[in-house]
């Protein structure tokens, strides 16, 4: 049966690192991304029509649901899908943070996952075939880190998406699972202080930050055949934190 | 850049950082003497200072700094 | 010092029992509540002018500002809250869910949860004490029950907030917990089948639901003085599921 | 009914300092201990005959046993029963600790629980009604802290053991579960470097390290009447680390 | 550098079949084995040097010690272990189960793992690279079940050892993680009641228990190179449960 | 009640409960001649009987109703 | 083989199981009537009666016999 | 108490806590210089140091102490 894959929010580093290593296992990878870049230029160059690319702010909901047509309108059978949006974390006091910032970081990772699965899942369903994995955040471990609450608060939805629907999906082939990595180099950090970006650099086991790299193997592991009875763990990948 | 230069510019910088004109500070202010200087005040601070002075505090200094008199001496040294 | 304890969502049975049960433990108790009921009249006559009534659709954002400056309005200091808003929870596959569902479940407890901390918790940071218990569900454990996504996501929302609350207030004599039971017989449960609330009692251990009696004496250490050191848990009540 | 209290380690400054506060809500306390100390002296002279003192090495097989039968003799129904023997702990790297390091900690914490509560659960279980507590650690939080292999692994291992007793007995009216504590000061830090216990303290949200009055109302908690749904759970109490 | 793989308690249809599929990717494997069967002899015949067979009754303490001077006369540097040794798991109430059955089952699981890793991690240690992986059980999520205390605490105690040495490795390359399956259909099952595990497989969603490959993908990702950042982590296998 | 006047409204609501018209039951309809007929729509279809023959069904009969002929027996028993 | 043969056999399978000689059982004993028929000793008296009667009882019915009565039934149709 | 007399001690005391006759260190010796010097050795250390010249050694100092030259300033001051 082919596989196909869905991507979501790829135009971020972890996204295109990601796509980069994996495309072979797959038929095609539809790609959603907001901003197109040099990156996933030469990436679309390199794979040709096997790559198919749609763009959307999922911050608009129109936007949103214009995505999920141009998915339906691929016409290819959705088996794989990996979800990465989020937006930019910067840190603030909780006192501070308006509730937009709350309600718009749920609107873009939550609105996005929940209204693009529900489009794509009932068709994994009758296939009785099915991976999907979210990028969480070591933030879910035990006590988080201060000032990013509206971050925290978001993540902890998204587990509780992917937890509800394994439980929910058990029983049609379909495993959802999450990974929770701790800060990975990427354009993403580039809204925190380089000191912090160091400082964790610093106290971790392994004496650095994560790279892209670091995830693959493990993201690899989750959308393969062989994992078909690991579903709603949350795997973390933090260098021993 | 004379010591007096620094502060000129230092209180301004502390002065935004903890949204009150009223604070000047010297050699022996520390987190002590500011109520809201906490861990995260402090990075905003040194990340407000860095670009005042267009340098990098090396990550050591910036978690060893006792006073607001040793952020002066490392400005004068490597600030611009 | 004087308690002052802040109810959300007093009209529901589990508020007005636990106040029942707490009241003479606070100066005041500052309750918000949706629809007067009999029994919160009831209480109201018993408690005089130590219980203040504050009538608020949460659902509202006008109305939440509105309730915020009541609260403040009342000038007494705010040392404990107890949260516990959440809409009635309907069963429903995932694809049929509208976003709606997800969403105006969260801009209700998260929204009102977040809201109204923002209020209160800086004179409880300066006065270097405060208590904030949050009515979680054991659906936060393990594989939680299929059907229910909308709830499960908002109440791990309302996790997230928990436990990025008690990071950030740790240092400043500020405690933050959630209590998680399995179902309690309360009018909540008016829109469960009956036969599902019948299976749940015949598979609990102790072979009946939980009344709220059940789980006052865990709120009211939560709320006491002596929990000064335990923050940031979840504590399951459950009777063993 | 009467309570009885079963306390094993009770010449610990933590089994000493909890008997202290909560004595008044047992009929009888049977405390055993290893050495008289002048602690447990007065507390004896205070309690006179509500406290029977028991002495064994836990180390010996032999004199547990003997123990036993001095709790059998008593002829006291317990009702409640509170664990806290362990070893000192020292710190030492992996390769180095001699095997009898695990199976000696072991004997002592896990052999202690197991052959007397074998002893007592059953009259418990018939009389529909009993409190156990375990004293666990933080150390069971997370990543664990480095060079106490020993200690981690007796600690999980009671944690295992209060789970397994938790199912086998939440249908009989019994609960079991633990606290646990980040560091207290009591004698039991004697073997750890000042340096270390000072970093601690600074380390900790609350700038200080904990002390057993920290523990004593969460102890009481568990042990209550009102805690009969809260089973199988292991309470943190830290102070937000 | 050569990869060498230590399988302790190899004699076991779940080490037979793990090493079966994942022999190509290492120089040599080194078996430990207490009862020689015809699978494991066929897997010599096939492997033939390759496969380094040696005999050892864990539970005599003066085997394992030949065990260990066995696999350093082999004078290959191991980079890889796999512990699996488990004694069969009897059901039976806590009250009637002898210490000896929870003593025994700690010092043939625990005590063949400290030893065993005492002797080999140092090495691997110095050449900053090295991967063990435990086979731990699904026993160890939540609430157990009702019946084997002795099985449940020898799990802990295991996950503690994984635990604290993943704590005191992780800055020297080496990870150490656990795998904890569901029902295994294995001669280990033997001896359980047919309709308990036929009972299993019912209540799995989906619809049966697992084989030994379903086990296989996720043990060859945490021993592989990919997996270099995870550690501490005890992964799930249980097909949803 | 006749039984064809159950099978008559018991089309009726598992034409609603599963949205199908083209439904229709007999004693031997089992869970697997109807594809979504999972533990969550069998709760429904049970409130929903419940509702359209005003009567409860007895706990243990819910879990082991083996086809649609038990549940008209029930239903003729009880059923109103 | 006659009910009263298998009650005979069954009486002693109980006695074993729950490890006392007192125990007789009839059509309506229930796990109400003896202590300590709980989950566990269900699943050791199941396992002991295949044993005596060398037969399997089918899951669904493991799980649904409400009285001795029905497990003699079962006896009596498959057993040996 | 010379700096000499401080160093004679101090190679006894970082012999034993490495268990290495061969170890001899100076002013500049950091723990990159010593295979074993990690944080679990560092606080071994400390320990003995400060009993070998009975003082305590204050916290701030633990964490910052950047090479042996420093430790011995220190035992100077303070150490007997």
């Amino acid at each position: 049966m082919e596989k196909n894959l869905l991507v979501i929010g790829a135009s971020s580093d972890m996204a295109m690192g990601t796509m980069r290593r994996i495309h072979t296992g797959y038929g095609h990878i539809i790609a959603h991304y907001r901003r197109m870049n040099s990156t996933l230029g030469s990436l679309k160059e390199e794979l040709g029509s096997k790559l198919v690319l749609l763009q959307a702010d999922l911050a608009d909901e129109g936007e949103t649901a214009g995505l999920i047509s141009g998915i339906r309108g691929t016409g290819l059978p959705i088996s794989h899908v990996l979800h990465f949006p989020a937006p930019p974390c910067t840190n603030q006091r909780f006192p501070k943070l308006p509730y937009a910032a709350f309600s718009g970081e749920l609107d873009i990772s939550l609105g996005s996952a929940v209204r693009i699965l529900q489009a794509v899942l009932p068709q994994m369903a009758k296939a009785r075939n099915g991976r999907v994995v979210f990028m969480l955040s070591f933030v879910l471990r035990d006590m988080p880190p201060k000032y990013c609450a509206q971050y925290v608060v978001s993540k902890y939805a998204l587990l509780g998406l992917m937890r509800a629907l394994a439980a929910e999906y058990a029983d049609k082939g379909i495993t959802v699972n999450g990974i929770s990595p701790a800060w990975v180099m990427t354009k993403y950090l580039d809204t925190q202080p380089e000191i912090l970006i160091e400082q964790n650099a610093q106290e971790s086991p392994i004496g650095r930050n994560l790279v892209v790299d670091d995830l693959v193997p493990t993201v690899s592991w989750l959308l393969s055949d062989g994992a078909a009875c690991v579903t709603g763990q949350n795997i973390y990948v933090t260098g021993g934190r | 850049m004379t010591r007096e230069e620094v502060y000129e510019r230092l209180n301004k910088v502390f002065q935004e950082v903890f949204d009150d004109d009223s604070i000047t500070v010297n050699d022996d202010t520390t987190s002590d003497d500011i109520e809201d200087w906490d861990s995260f005040e402090h990075i905003n601070l040194v990340v407000a200072v860095e670009e005042e002075f267009s340098f990098k505090i090396p990550m050591g200094k910036v978690v060893t700094m006792k006073n607001v008199g040793e952020m002066v001496d490392i400005i004068m040294e490597t600030g611009k």
